[in-house]
């Protein structure tokens, strides 16, 4: 279709979306962004883009040339975003609004809200496993005496040094701020009984299907679809590492308005729990549980047993502190 | 008599003369060279250039902080060291595995060629990404290759082949492979088959006429695919960073992290300057030792001032070429004695299966796809049940079908592009005294040697400023600025051992410039040029970063999709649409084959 | 002392259909100096490479001492070949190039200076050493090919016209060096030419090629004196051919008669027997044909042209017969000569004893 | 009609250091034949390259119809070339490599179908049109390329040895042909040639060069009967040069004496003016030097060599006078002759009338 390739984008009702593509894409199409223009008439694209899209955000402002009006992005993207001397997002100054009232203050920001919600956990095959204890915590990962297995770790600092602090058994409350020089330390115990460092969601997936790791941290998506694909894998919720995804609108975007009357529509409960049907969304509305069947809703990362005993990620540590633990995460894997 | 009306030539009207055609021979060059480096200069050196500057200019004015934190800590060094390791391995065993199947496909007859070629580009029309896949589900420890053992009785535990240097050096190798031996193969072809032969009356045993007649005859092709994969494999990272361990680090990943994750753009240039000085500096020490100047032609003046240094090299080179010819005639003399009756005209079979050898282990990610894209069981070894589910969705979802029409669209854009711009250059580079040869070489390069995050973001900010980001034009600029060091590098291979005689007899037919290039020099460099446009369209056909951000993500690449469909959930999808484009490129090459034979048969 | 005798037997060779190389056996003794003459395409060029080893006969044997070495590689065959398209290796010097067949034999670096040394000496290029082949003219690369074979000197040498592109001055030189090569070193050569005089002058023996096949083989007075076939007769030197019938032979020669003419001739054979009332051609070399002003000789004709090629002033001749062709006679250049006229009748004669019968079986 | 005259004034051609040749100027006629003859890298090949364009010069102009066209591309230039290597397309079968200037002109296809098939008959190579230059002989390829140059019959033809690869036989056929398109469409042609035979039968003048110079340019009876200079004489023909004095000049020609001999005789002059007194070379021709058994010639000397050279049997004296150099003397060959015993004293005795005297100024 010549459509597709004519310059970024036609004048008129039409806001660009990046979201983070494959199913997220499926989903929110179907439940969002059809919907929404349906009831409005506004053309709503979702467009994928690589993770942290910070800057191509800082571009589009910077040029005024609005590829995309709107993201969906990160905690630490938004901080990247707004604090050094220009803020490349707008506010959206949504917070009386009824239906995103109801969004606990801990999912939300001036310049996001908060809309899904993801977690680290740990997963571990249960054939390797059978007829033991199977851990339980970070603590137990740690342990490679009485949970022998295969271990993977992410080669990234990023949750990283938390499960440390907590596989050194650092209460989950005191975690924050961590410290750092402690975190190596617990790093190192484990670092030679890790076999593989994985970098890619996929990689994590396609090894717990075939058996190649017995155990591993990762993000909670994975072996979720391992389980799909019928490996025999179970998830620890327990001490799960969370963060949060946002509807974040950028600066100076001549459809700011447009935007927002989205994402108060995006914001709906009844709609957030539609997403269940396609995958376990992190439902920021908490009302939204309300709609989803029970053996479902177990799986949602924001599912009250689920994140109660969870760890919420501070985005402010790691955006004073992840140049210097980065640098220093790269030093150490290569000693 | 005639005498009387020749106009007569005053010595003034000389020096105008001589004037005229060095103002005109000025121009021939801006018009040759000119679009590439307009190309470069617009969507590299500007926009890379001003990211790069951010490395010593901050708001507070000029700085070096960043150079000092790269120094302050040794990880940089290390991971850049780590990075050279790899990539020299890689271009190393690339030659050396590429070498003899470009030399058996240079040797056998059309049809044969044909064949021979469809393996080696076989692993082009799979993804990178499902490559890597395929390799981790081969060499895994519950993974083909160990199941393979186990049964055999091999091993009794499952040997670990994944995640190390090794693995990543096969993943890297199944990767650049193909650009080594076409890059070679291209030189091949034009070298005189007679020599060697004359070589043997001389009393040259195989190892001796092929070490020091046909290899040094070969050696501006080797220099070629070596350069190449070489600054191509430094910016590999997702490769190793799937294949590897603990250890392998590509400094590429250190910057991506930086720009992506801390956007701290000023140590991002300041390591990325690091990358482009080291590979400047190995550059120019490959320049010393195997000479770019073979590369560009330069070589017919060195009679005239004999550099002090070229003479030892030159030396030590020709022990060493001779030291690998008695060597290898000790071993072939070693070997079984071979069939008396065999055709000197013929490769022998040790060369044959060697070649064939590599060339399925190269082609194993692709064929594995195949009995994955029938299973239930994901992307896992054996493939459970059957099913065509896979590719009811592929064929079912405009996404996959459009984002291959749009990558073929793109690439065969940047191939043309590429191809348009980059051969001129290549000619300019080989057939003329333009000063500065080894400075242009480095710069067409450079392209290659920055990391493409780099070039992506760079880019982006260019294209967002002339309202080119998601449209095809763009996207194909894009990728073009970064397959065209692939067309100039073998085009010029290629031109060196060119015979430049017969453009002369063209010309003196009555060919104009453009008809002899049409009928003369590209025919005759056909395959060189097949080799260059085929690299520009598998560049772009592969290309994620630039695709990602020069789209804007509004319109998905091949490439794009495939990553895509692996962020959240991996289906053998991707290895039903691999099998797809499997099937399609063997269809049609199949029927060109066909057709070609028809036209040769009338 | 390097030298080797060469057998070939029904070697054969075919491009597809094309028969480059009909069965052909020959036998060529140690030290013999023999010379592959023949038209353009016969195929001297191909029984070289599969003498060298170059090229795979379809069948057929070669030997060298007696040795098989039909399947044996070029490189073990010790034989030396100077290519008709030079071969020399572009990417080293002249130095280097001739150098390289010392190299190969692990001669020690003094003495492989010595001999490239004198090599270069030997073809007169000294000062071209350090050249690269691209940057000489077309007569130094052959040279440099020639110095590059004999540096080393193999048992047996085939040479593909090896002076094809030099001057008769230096030609001549060369010949004298390769003769003397030849006959110091008392190497077996093979010898391709297109020159008639080289290959009469340094040839033990010529074998005569065409069409893939030996026409004659045979010394060099053989087959310029005793022509076994009209083929022989036209190709090697000029030759005037008339059509007779052989009335008689006896011990000393043929009595014979020209065609549709009464009077009878006397004529010598070449060697083959021949019968009476069989048709025969009569060969009279150009140089034997005198031309008389007066008209008492066998033929008469009218001048056509005249023409001075060096030594040899060439008169041609229309006979008054029409039926008969152009007819030639040479004899040798004077300033001082007094000119003939164009159109002038002049008498053609002949002695008897330079009058050879050939059989008129082949044609041309 | 399609013919141009040439003229090149003081063009130069260096290669670094080395002057491949010298500033030279030559003027050609409309139709002229001309012959460029000299030793291997005497600057025949870079002389006809600078006037087809393939090769810049230093300095100097080429005028093609007064028009100066030194810095016109090849191509403009209407300038056909037969290259010394041929330079066949290789990727292109043997009908497409003659149809290829054709095409470049856009002659229609039925005339461009013609007129190939005529350029290959030409040539007699018609069964060869479908094959690749690879496969065909030396001396195929090189008719091929004949054949390519000679199909669009362009205004000047410059051609490099354009039959070296061919036999005798072969030769003379192709000889009369390049004379039949010389002579029918008044080509201007400027022809490169070892063959002296060829230098002298073919052209209307020769240009004889010398190290990147020419040395004498003129009618083949100019050069091979008044050479200017003793390279002109030892170059072009075999030549006995023998050193005398001379004694006096008259109109009909020279009193002179033999070095260290007290017998005065006569000489022609070379067309250049001499002094009493003057010491000069006087030319023999070999076929000029007669052999007499009886002691009564000028000179006498020993038998050392006899040879057939096809036509001609030479036969090579050592004079009894040490400090003289070998003579040659040729007579026509007869297989009746009474052979001649090697070491035989005999007397050698030439005509004065064909006893050349030349300055001894420059020697070779
Ligand atoms: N590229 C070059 N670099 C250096 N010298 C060269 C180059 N090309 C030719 N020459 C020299 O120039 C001189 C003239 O060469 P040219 O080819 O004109 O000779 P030629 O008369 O054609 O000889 P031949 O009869 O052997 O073909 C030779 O001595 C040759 O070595
Ligand atoms: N590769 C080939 N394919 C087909 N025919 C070939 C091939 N090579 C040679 N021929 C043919 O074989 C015949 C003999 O060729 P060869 O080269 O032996 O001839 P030659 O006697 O050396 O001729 P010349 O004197 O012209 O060099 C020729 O008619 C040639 O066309
Ligand atoms: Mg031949
Ligand atoms: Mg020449």
């Amino acid at each position: 279709t010549p459509a597709i390739w004519s310059p970024s984008r036609a004048a008129g009702k039409r806001i660009v979306v990046r979201d983070d593509g494959g199913i997220y894409t499926k989903a929110y199409g179907a439940v969002f962004y059809r919907p929404f223009t349906d009831a409005t008439g506004i053309e709503v694209v979702g467009v994928q883009a690589n993770a942290e899209p910070v800057a191509q955000i800082k571009t589009m402002v910077d040029t005024k040339n609005y590829t995309w009006d709107m993201a969906k992005i990160s905690w630490p993207a938004i901080l990247l975003l707004t604090n050094g001397s220009k803020v490349y997002l707008e506010k959206h100054g949504l917070e009386s609004e009824p239906v995103i009232k109801s969004i606990p203050a801990e999912f939300m920001s001036p310049y996001g809200v908060g809309t899904n919600v993801y977690t680290t956990v740990l997963a571990y095959r249960t054939d390797a496993f059978k007829g033991r204890k199977a851990p339980q915590s970070w603590a137990d990962f740690w342990n490679v005496a009485e949970f022998p297995g295969r271990r993977a770790v992410r080669k990234h600092p990023f949750d990283t040094i938390e499960e440390a602090l907590m596989g050194a058994g650092v209460p989950t409350a005191q975690v924050y701020p961590c410290d750092v020089d402690k975190a190596f330390a617990s790093l190192d115990k484990i670092k030679s009984s890790v076999a593989v460092w994985w970098t890619s969601g996929a990689q994590v997936e396609q090894m717990l299907i075939s058996g190649e790791i017995d155990l591993l941290p990762t993000w909670v998506s994975r072996p979720q679809s391992a389980q799909a694909a019928g490996a025999p894998v179970e998830i620890v919720w327990n001490q799960g590492i969370w963060g949060g995804d946002n509807w974040s609108i950028l600066a100076g975007t001549p459809n700011a308005d447009a935007c927002r009357e989205f994402i108060k529509f995006a914001s709906d409960p009844k709609r957030q729990a539609a997403l269940t049907e396609y995958f376990p969304a992190g439902l920021t509305q908490p009302e939204a549980f309300n709609y989803v069947k029970p053996e479902l809703a177990k799986n949602c990362p924001t599912y009250p047993d689920n994140i109660k005993a969870g760890l919420k990620i501070d985005a402010k540590f790691w955006f004073d502190n992840q140049a210097a633990v980065i640098e220093r995460f790269n030093s150490w894997i290569l000693a | 008599m005639a005498l009387a009306k020749a106009p007569a030539i005053e010595p003034g009207q000389l020096r105008t003369t001589a004037r005229s055609r060095a103002r005109s021979q000025a121009w021939t060059w801006a018009a040759m060279g000119g679009p590439l480096v307009l190309l470069l200069v617009f969507f590299l050196v500007y926009p890379v250039g001003q990211l790069l500057l951010l490395s010593i200019y901050n708001d507070s004015g000029f700085t070096l902080a960043p150079y000092r934190q790269l120094f302050a800590s040794a990880v940089y060094i290390d991971v850049l060291l780590i990075t050279l390791k790899i990539s020299l391995a890689t271009t190393l065993v690339c030659v050396v595995v590429g070498y003899p199947i470009a030399y058996l496909i240079s040797v056998v007859g059309k049809d044969r060629k044909a064949t021979l070629l469809f393996w080696v580009l076989l692993s082009f029309w799979t993804s990178f990404l499902v490559r890597a896949f395929a390799w981790i589900v081969l060499l895994g420890r519950n993974g083909v290759i160990n199941k393979l053992l186990l049964s055999l009785g091999i091993i009794s535990s499952p040997a670990s082949l994944l995640f190390n240097f090794g693995s990543v050096l096969v993943g890297m190798v199944n990767a650049l492979l193909p650009l080594a031996v076409l890059t070679m193969l291209s030189v091949m072809e034009n070298i005189d088959r007679n020599l060697p032969r004359a070589a043997a009356t001389l009393g040259a045993r195989p190892g001796m006429a092929f070490w020091k007649i046909y290899f040094p005859l070969s050696l501006p092709g080797v220099a070629a695919a070596g350069i190449m994969v070489f600054v191509t494999a430094i910016g590999f990272f997702i490769v190793p960073a799937l294949l590897g361990g603990r250890r392998e680090t590509m400094i590429t990943q250190l910057i991506i992290d930086q720009v992506q994750q801390t956007l701290n753009w000023g140590f991002a240039g300041a390591i990325s300057v690091l990358l482009l000085i080291v590979v400047l500096i190995v550059f120019v020490a490959y320049d010393r030792l195997l000479g770019l100047s073979t590369m560009t032609g330069a070589a017919a003046p060195r009679r005239a001032a004999p550099s002090r240094l070229a003479d030892p090299v030159q030396k030590i080179g020709d022990a060493v070429l001779t030291l690998l010819g008695m060597i290898s005639d000790r071993i072939i003399l070693a070997l079984p004695s071979r069939r008396r009756d065999r055709n000197p005209e013929q490769a022998g079979l040790g060369l044959q299966a060697f070649v064939w050898t590599m060339l399925i282990i190269i082609s194993a990610p692709t064929i594995l796809m195949i009995p994955l894209s029938f299973g239930t069981g994901g992307l896992n070894w054996p493939p459970q049940g059957f099913t065509l589910h896979w590719y009811e969705t592929v064929l079912h979802s405009p996404v996959w079908t459009q984002a291959f029409l749009r990558s073929l669209l793109v690439g065969l854009g940047t191939g043309g592009l590429a191809m348009l711009i980059g051969t001129p250059a290549a000619f300019l580079l080989v057939r003329s005294n333009v000063p500065g040869k080894a400075a242009w070489l480095a710069f067409i390069l450079s392209p290659i040697v920055v990391p493409r995050m780099i070039i992506a973001v760079g880019m982006f900010y260019v294209f967002a400023r002339m309202g080119l980001v998601g449209s095809a034009f763009g996207l194909i600029l894009g990728h073009t600025v970064v397959a065209v060091p692939y067309v100039v590098m073998t085009m010029m291979a290629v031109l060196r051992n060119y015979d430049t005689r017969l453009d002369h007899a063209a010309q003196s037919l009555g060919a104009r410039p453009f008809a002899t290039l049409r009928h003369i020099t590209f025919p005759i460099l056909g395959a060189g040029m097949f080799s260059s446009f085929l690299f520009a369209f598998a560049t772009s056909f592969d290309e994620l970063t630039i695709a990602l951000f020069a789209t804007g993500g509004l319109n998905a690449t091949l490439p794009k999709q495939f990553w895509d469909e692996v962020t959240l959930q991996v289906s053998p999808v991707i290895a039903a649409v691999s099998t797809c484009l499997f099937i399609f490129m063997g269809l049609l090459i199949f029927v060109a084959e066909r057709l070609r034979r028809r036209a040769a048969a009338r | 002392m390097t030298s080797s005798s060469l057998r070939v037997k029904g070697l054969t060779k075919r491009y597809g259909d094309f028969v480059a190389l009909a069965p052909t056996s020959l036998d060529v003794a140690k030290g013999e100096f023999l010379t592959l003459l023949g038209p353009s395409g016969s195929g001297k060029t191909t029984l070289l490479s599969l003498i060298a080893g170059l090229a795979h006969p379809d069948e057929g044997h070669i030997l060298v001492d007696d040795a098989d070495v039909t399947h044996s590689p070029a490189y073990d065959r010790d034989i030396g070949v100077v290519f008709q398209n030079y071969a020399l290796f572009p990417h080293m010097t002249v130095e280097d190039n001739i150098a390289f067949p010392l190299k190969m034999r692990k001669v020690a670096d003094a003495d492989l200076r010595r001999r490239t040394a004198e090599a270069l000496e030997t073809v007169r290029l000294p000062h071209v050493a350090k050249r690269y082949p691209r940057e000489l003219s077309g007569g130094q690369q052959q040279r440099i090919a020639l110095a590059r074979c004999i540096v080393y000197r193999p048992a047996i040498i085939l040479m593909d016209e090896p002076l094809g592109a030099l001057d008769k001055k230096l030609r001549d030189q060369m010949q004298l060096e390769i003769k003397r090569i030849h006959r110091e070193l008392g190497t077996t050569i093979i010898y391709v030419t297109h020159d008639q005089e080289e290959a009469m002058t340094m040839s033990d023996r010529i074998c005569l090629m065409n069409a893939g096949a030996i026409e004659q083989l045979g010394t060099p007075e053989d087959l310029y004196f005793r022509p076994q076939s009209v083929f022989v007769a036209d190709f090697l030197g000029e030759s005037n051919l008339l059509s007779a019938t052989v009335r008689q032979v006896d011990a000393q020669g043929l009595d014979i008669v020209l065609a549709d003419q009464a009077a009878p001739s006397r004529a010598v054979g070449n060697g083959a027997s021949f019968a009476a009332g069989e048709p025969i051609k009569l060969m009279v070399r150009p140089q034997n044909l005198h031309v008389e002003d007066a008209a008492n000789g066998k033929l008469t004709g009218r001048l056509v042209d005249v023409m001075i090629s060096g030594s040899m002033t060439r008169l041609y001749i229309a006979p008054e017969r029409v039926d008969m062709p152009q007819l030639v006679a040479a004899y040798p250049t004077r300033s001082s000569a007094a000119p003939y006229e164009i159109g002038q009748l002049v008498s053609l004669d002949w002695n008897s004893a330079d009058a050879v019968a050939i059989r008129d079986g082949r044609g041309h």
